[in-house]
């Protein structure tokens, strides 16, 4: 059994040896959609019950204001795209004693990364979109934070799933790691007892290589999961994507799918380069 | 119908630091009639649980006649162990157990007690030493062989020591990698085999650590032609229930829960070593 | 076929669950009445696949296989709460149950292999010395109506397992279903009380033998099979054999087979404690030997790698459950096989095995 | 005083969703040059969406803002069928009204409590204000969740919902669900009838200025899914001649680009809609606008608070009518083709008019899109307004002063700065 080394503390020590019983918390966001904050915004009461437990010091979109303070808890939205963006991380981590990384843009990329591994690179895009590219300050890459600075817990999804957030922020209130399911999202599907989609209409579905956390909405609604949590843990993409083309879909929509808003995990960026290929 | 699903609540009345990753907690029902009901074996477990966090099995290392809280000797690795290792006196857990089979102890009666222990593996033998050296007529020569990672690992130095100065008793250790304090042994467990004292036919052997170096002191012990029916061991797995219901900690056949923790080793023979159960 | 409804309430048993057709399966809903049953319609199943088809003039009501699921979400709810913690101020814990009624509910249509399974599921949770009794609640609260195959799909292969077509025990009512009504037989005094309500005339004996012979025309048109024997030590002897490799490329690892599958019993058991952290419910949820947790052991996972989880899921099936419950672990329902999104098939993957000898690869 | 050099820096606007920064000189108490910044990254959506196929589309564009995810798609949709020449049933834009009802409820309850209120009850923001003024929060938290329990009707979560498709929804709203939240919304009713009156019972600043109001105008309803492109100024379009009328360009200081209505700045969203559509609002809406005494059309920018709150209460009722009628056993969807086609599609998003362009290849893959947010309308209006309000107000106030007032007129456009992109830097230098 290996020993956890004392000498190096782990970033659930530092934040259980803050001061005071109220942590602070920043919600800080780089590039995206503001989605993922809303699981804040539209939480409702729990936003407010919130807001008694722990000390919210930056949180632009509600309202306080104070990006530099120096925080037990920082979530971070979206990813790294500007060089403005990427000295702004580092000052976040510096000042940050636990950090969460809050979605698919923070986690992965987002799909802003579809920008990544393009042919013409975001310049060439820069300049199909932007009358006057020269005015555009961007990184020719959207990366995800850890990346960039050590990230302490991720939370997937596009957008996060507000139970799972509150169910974080309560287990590092207790002062422990919170718990992050990487089963596979069929195994949430058939708890639910939805019909597969898959093998009852021979929908494409991701299902089977994706993170669970959503609840498993899209077979709720009879369509094909599109991976908007990223891969699950041991997810066989391989096998899946020969499905795929059992079911008829060409090398080029296979990899679309894999391409799409967590092209930029490992899992499935090889995978979709696999297809690529062959397309 | 009883809910066995259901903790009740303990307090921690005494917390010993035994390393700066290892902690034992000393804990009683609040409940006095629990408390009287309560009863154990050695190398019985409890599935404690700490508040909102989690459920884990974890050994009990009292003696059981000994009256008075239960002992739990901890490693933080996770997060119910680290969210544990901050409780102080006074604080509440939840407590379910004793659950699963214990040593042989009739077994063991009358006969010499070699104990083969690495890593925190000694936590399910302690109450078993405990029980012998209380015992102490009721059981031939005890040779307590152990063998941890590093020096610093290993708990209960003093109490090492105070065993070893018990009559009849035989207690060697092992470190992989030694160091200037370190008067003992250097490399595995199976090292100490040729200094240990022991009769292979009036030995009773409990082995408990992880299953690389069980497998490998238990090619020793046959070796020195220690029979495979003398063998007991103890091992882990994940558990969820500790009731034989969530089937997380089946090894072939057995639920480790119920039908262990403490094997029979020639029950135990086909799964142990084999990768996947 | 209202009277029967009409009856099961009179009994007491006010929710009515039953199969319906929706989403392009057959699955298991609260029903109102007789209409609400998917007359005319047929399933089509094979390995990863399953379609509805709908005849026009079909008049019978059960003339498929089964779904993805029947009892075990009734009886082995897939997620519920085991017990509650209240923390007060001082920090005492109080730990309680929550109330355990269920509503009582009659399940109209369960097969012969869902039987089977329950019977299973009833070793398994209801053994001593701890008895579930969330378990017990939901099963108690159960008035069961079977209906003997007479439809089985190409997945099915109950036969060979033993498990039907037939129901053969465990039930209230069973039902044989005819083109011109059905024949019924009661197996415990409360079915009987139904059965008297209902008022039918007495079966003839040429319907009572048709429905035999359509019971045993099942049996026989069955494509798939197992092998009869006790598969416990072929397997064991296989270990290390390469078809596990083969395997694990293909599978997911996704848990379908798993959770369709009716004895399957793994759950996790998690805590979810209120924002506030004045409460936390225990709550218990379907788990499956294909995902990383189930062997997760600290430091490391004992089933990492696919093949090893494939290979527990099949050798604990078919091997070690002889020796845990004195029967194979399988009911012959083929779930597993139309379920898998890459249509993994068990009888297979067994012939597959077994066919290469005892060789260890 | 007055010819101080002042800097104000907002390093990032609060209460509004995404980054920005204002800066302005002035001299002799004048405005020199005002600048709105606009830095959120630029995430190229229009390309991604290159090589897609319709579903595609639909969760792509969903995700360029989380806030109106509905809008989008909605917008989207419409381009695209539009495109395939598919003809969407009437029980399926019944069921989009709904939907966007939800979308505009949520919208509007989270701008008129938590954004814009603390600007006119004197606060920092919304948690401070829970202390104070906790009905109101609770109210406003109250509106916001029934919104997106409508959204989640159609698509599972209110943040990039997963329900829509070509042609309709993939599954119709659970009946039963939809019946709980009829009675839901039926209790809130009270609710959002007083948020008319307590809006206007606000001390609003008045700022009357001239500017043009843009909207959608459809014949009979309040135009939220469909109907021509009006201004007051006598423009009246289909949404495919956008264009002629409507180009976008791009300044150095933002990387949201700038749209004007025939080289002039003009104004979308909730007080442009009022303007223009105030007949089209049911009668008990207009009933308790003319309570307010409130005259239209209006030309005080402020008022967008009013007409966010005529807006919800319109569309809490109009959820209720169309959640009575819904009749579930209706198709969700109509059956769809594919074709190579060019569609545009216009809708009113909650901060004002969506305008999509699609050019698609005959698998109904999309060759070019063309997206053209609300806030990228508003931009130049925005900048054109605070130069008027912060001259009005006087720049001799102290900086804290101008920056908040400079805020609180930002804010008044709701702008949401990840469609157009995040805000507010504000940078005064007075010469
Ligand atoms: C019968 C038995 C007796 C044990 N006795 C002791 C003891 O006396 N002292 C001691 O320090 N440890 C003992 N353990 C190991 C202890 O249970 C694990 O270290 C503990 O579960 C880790 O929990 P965690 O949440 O801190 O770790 P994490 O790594 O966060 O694990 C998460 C979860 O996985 C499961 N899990 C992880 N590791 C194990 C494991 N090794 N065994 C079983 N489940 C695991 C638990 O459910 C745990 O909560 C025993 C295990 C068993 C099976
Ligand atoms: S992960 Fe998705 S929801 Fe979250 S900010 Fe990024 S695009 Fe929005
Ligand atoms: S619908 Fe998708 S997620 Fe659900 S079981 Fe099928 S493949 Fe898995
Ligand atoms: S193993 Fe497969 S065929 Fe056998 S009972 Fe389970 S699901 Fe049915």
């Amino acid at each position: 059994m290996p020993v956890t080394s004392r000498t190096q503390t782990t970033a659930l020590e530092r934040l259980n040896t803050r001061e005071n019983a109220r942590p602070r918390v920043a919600v800080h966001k780089f590039s995206s959609c503001d989605g993922c904050q809303l699981a804040f915004i539209n939480a409702g009461e729990a936003l407010l019950e919130l807001a008694q437990l722990v000390e919210i010091v930056h949180f632009a979109e509600a309202g306080p204001m104070d990006p530099e303070a120096a925080v037990d808890i920082a979530f971070v939205e979206g990813s790294i795209s500007t060089p403005e963006e990427s000295e702004r991380i580092q000052a976040v981590r510096a000042n940050s004693r636990f950090m969460v990384s809050l979605g698919a843009c923070a986690t992965s990329g987002g799909l802003q990364a579809l920008r990544n591994f393009n042919a013409d690179g975001a310049t060439g895009w820069t300049e199909a979109v932007y009358a006057q590219p020269e005015f555009i300050n961007s990184l020719d890459t959207a990366t995800p934070v850890a990346e960039h600075v050590k990230v302490d817990l991720e939370l997937w999804g596009c957008p996060v799933n507000a139970r799972q957030v509150f169910q974080a922020v309560r287990q590092l209130l207790f002062g422990v790691a919170p718990v992050v399911d990487k089963d596979k999202l069929c195994v949430e599907c058939k708890r639910q007892q939805h019909v597969c989609v898959l093998v009852a209409k021979g929908i494409p579905c991701m299902g089977p290589v994706t993170h669970t956390g959503c609840g498993a909405l899209c077979p709720a609604f009879g369509r094909d999961c599109y991976a908007c949590f990223g891969p699950a843990e041991n997810p066989n993409t391989t096998s899946l994507s020969r499905r795929f083309e059992g079911l008829g879909l060409m090398p080029e929509s296979v990899a679309k799918r894999f391409h799409f808003i967590n092209s930029h995990a490992p899992a499935f960026r090889t995978e979709w380069l696999a297809w690529k290929e062959r397309s | 119908m009883h809910n066995p699903d259901r903790p009740v609540e303990v307090e921690v009345v005494e917390r010993v630091e035994e390393t700066p990753s290892i902690y034992t907690l000393h804990l009683s029902f609040t409940d006095p009639e629990v408390a009287s009901a309560y009863r154990l074996l050695p190398g019985q477990y409890n599935m404690l649980y700490l508040y909102g966090v989690g459920e884990i099995p974890i050994s009990i290392v009292s003696d059981p006649d000994h009256e008075g809280p239960l002992e739990h000797t901890i490693r933080t690795v996770g997060r119910v162990t680290a969210g544990m290792e901050r409780l102080q006196v006074g604080d509440r857990l939840g407590l379910r157990g004793p659950y699963g089979r214990g040593w042989p102890l009739e077994e063991a009666e009358g006969r010499d007690v070699v104990i083969v222990t690495g890593g925190l593996g000694c936590a399910p033998v302690v109450s078993m030493i405990r029980y012998v050296l209380s015992r102490r007529e009721r059981f031939g020569r005890l040779v307590i062989l152990q063998g941890v990672k590093h020096t610093d690992d290993l708990i209960w130095r003093r109490q090492y020591e105070r065993w070893q100065a018990m009559p009849n008793t035989q207690v060697l250790l092992a470190a992989d990698v030694g160091g200037p304090n370190w008067p003992f042994s250097v490399g595995k467990v199976t090292v100490l085999f040729n200094q240990a004292n022991i009769d292979p036919d009036r030995s009773i052997v409990m082995l408990c650590g992880p299953e690389v170096m069980m497998k490998a002191s238990i090619d020793r012990l046959l070796a020195l032609n220690v029979p495979a029916e003398s063998m007991w061991l103890s091992i882990e797995r994940n558990m969820q229930c500790g009731i034989g219901h969530c089937g997380h900690c089946q090894v072939g056949p057995y639920f480790v829960c119920q039908d262990g923790p403490v094997f029979h080793y020639p029950a135990l023979r086909p799964w142990l070593g084999v990768t996947g159960f | 076929m209202d009277s029967l409804f009409d009856a099961i309430r009179d009994e007491g048993f006010s929710r009515v669950v039953g199969p319906v057709a929706r989403d392009g399966a057959i699955v298991y809903r609260d029903i109102a009445s007789a209409a609400d049953l998917p007359r005319g319609v047929r399933d089509r199943q094979a390995p990863g696949t399953y379609r509805l088809e709908s005849q026009e003039d079909g008049v019978r009501a059960f003339s498929w296989a089964n779904g993805a699921q029947a009892l075990k979400p009734l009886t082995f709810a897939p997620r519920e709460t085991l017990w509650r913690c209240e923390r007060d101020e001082s920090g005492r814990l109080a730990f309680r149950d929550l109330a355990q009624e269920h509503e009582p509910t009659a399940v109209i249509g369960v097969r012969a292999c869902d039987l089977a399974a329950l019977q299973i599921h009833e070793q398994h949770f209801l053994k001593p010395p701890y008895p579930d009794p969330h378990y017990a609640a939901r099963r108690s609260s159960l008035f069961l109506v079977a209906v003997h195959c007479s439809h089985p799909a190409d997945t099915c292969f109950c036969a060979s397992t033993g498990d039907g077509p037939r129901a053969e025990s465990g039930y209230d009512l069973a039902m044989s279903e005819l083109d011109e009504g059905f024949v019924v037989t009661a197996a415990t005094d409360r079915g009987r009380a139904v059965l008297a309500a209902m008022g039918l005339d007495p079966a003839s004996s040429v319907q009572q033998g048709k429905a035999d012979r359509e019971v045993e025309a099942a049996a026989l048109g069955q494509g798939r099979s197992l092998p009869s024997r006790n598969l416990k030590d072929a397997l064991y002897a296989r270990l290390e054999h390469a078809h596990w490799d083969h395997v694990g490329r293909r599978c997911l690892s996704c848990g379908n087979c798993t959770a369709v599958c009716p004895t399957c019993f793994c759950h996790a058991e998690q805590d979810e404690p209120a924002l506030t952290g004045e409460t936390s419910e225990h709550l218990r949820q379907w788990d499956s030997c294909f995902t990383a947790v189930h062997s997760y052991m600290g430091h490391f996972l004992v089933r990492e790698e696919t093949r090893l989880r494939y290979r527990q899921w099949l050798t604990h099936k078919l091997a070690s459950w002889h020796e845990q419950y004195g029967r194979s672990g399988c009911v012959g329902c083929g779930r597993c096989i139309a379920w898998c999104p890459v249509g993994i098939d068990i009888t297979a993957e067994v012939t597959a095995l077994m066919e290469s000898g005892d060789a260890q690869s | 005083m007055e010819n101080r050099d002042i800097r104000i820096e907002v390093p990032v606007l609060a209460r509004v969703e995404g980054e920005g920064a204002l800066e302005l000189s002035a001299s002799e108490g004048r405005i020199d040059t005002l600048r709105l910044r606009i830095f959120e990254p630029p995430r190229y959506f229009e390309k991604f969406l290159e090589g897609r196929g319709p579903q595609e589309v639909l969760d792509i564009v969903a995700r360029i803002c989380g806030i109106c995810p509905v809008a989008y798609q909605m917008t989207a949709v419409q381009a695209l069928e539009q495109a395939f020449g598919v003809q969407a049933s009437p029980h399926v834009l019944h069921l989009r009204r709904l939907m966007y009802c939800g979308e505009w409820l949520q919208s509007h309850a989270l701008h008129v409590h938590l954004l814009a209120l603390p600007d006119f009850l004197g606060f920092d923001n919304a948690i401070a204000m829970a202390g104070k003024h906790p009905d109101a929060v609770r109210r406003g938290l109250r509106l916001q969740r029934l919104g997106n329990d409508l959204i989640r009707l159609f698509g599972g979560r209110s943040v990039h919902p997963v329900g829509m498709r070509m042609g309709g929804f993939h599954r119709g709203p659970d009946p039963d669900r939809a019946a709980a939240l009829l009675e839901e919304l039926r209790a809130a009713l009270p609710d959002a009838e007083a948020l008319v009156a307590f809006t206007a019972s606000l001390p609003l600043p008045d700022d009357e200025q001239e500017f043009v109001s843009v909207a959608l105008r459809h014949d009979s309803e309040y135009a939220m899914y469909s109907g021509r492109i009006v201004s007051d100024r006598g423009l009246d379009l289909p949404a495919k001649d956008y264009l002629d009328h409507f180009r976008e360009s791009h300044v150095a200081h933002s990387t949201a680009l700038y749209a004007h209505l025939d080289g002039e700045p003009y104004l979308v969203g909730p007080l442009a809609r009022l303007n223009l559509n105030h007949d089209r609002l049911s009668p008990p809406v207009r009933a308790a606008l003319e309570a307010t005494g409130l005259s239209l059309p209006s030309r005080n920018m402020f008022h967008s608070l009013i007409a966010r709150a005529v807006e919800i209460h319109e569309v809490v009722l109009e959820a209720i009518r169309l959640l009575e009628a819904y009749r579930p056993e209706e198709p969700a969807h109509v059956p769809t083709t594919v074709q190579a086609g060019v569609g545009c599609g216009a809708t009113e998003a909650p901060r004002g008019l969506l305008w999509h362009r699609y050019e698609t290849d005959a698998a109904g893959k999309v060759l070019s899109a063309q997206i053209v947010p609300p806030t990228a309308q508003n931009q130049a209006r925005i900048e054109e307004d605070l130069k008027c309000s912060l001259e009005a107000f006087g720049l001799h106030n102290d900086d804290d002063a101008l920056r908040l007032r400079g805020e609180t007129v930002i804010r008044n456009y709701d702008p949401c700065i990840s469609c157009a992109t995040h805000f507010l830097k504000v940078r005064v230098e007075r010469r």
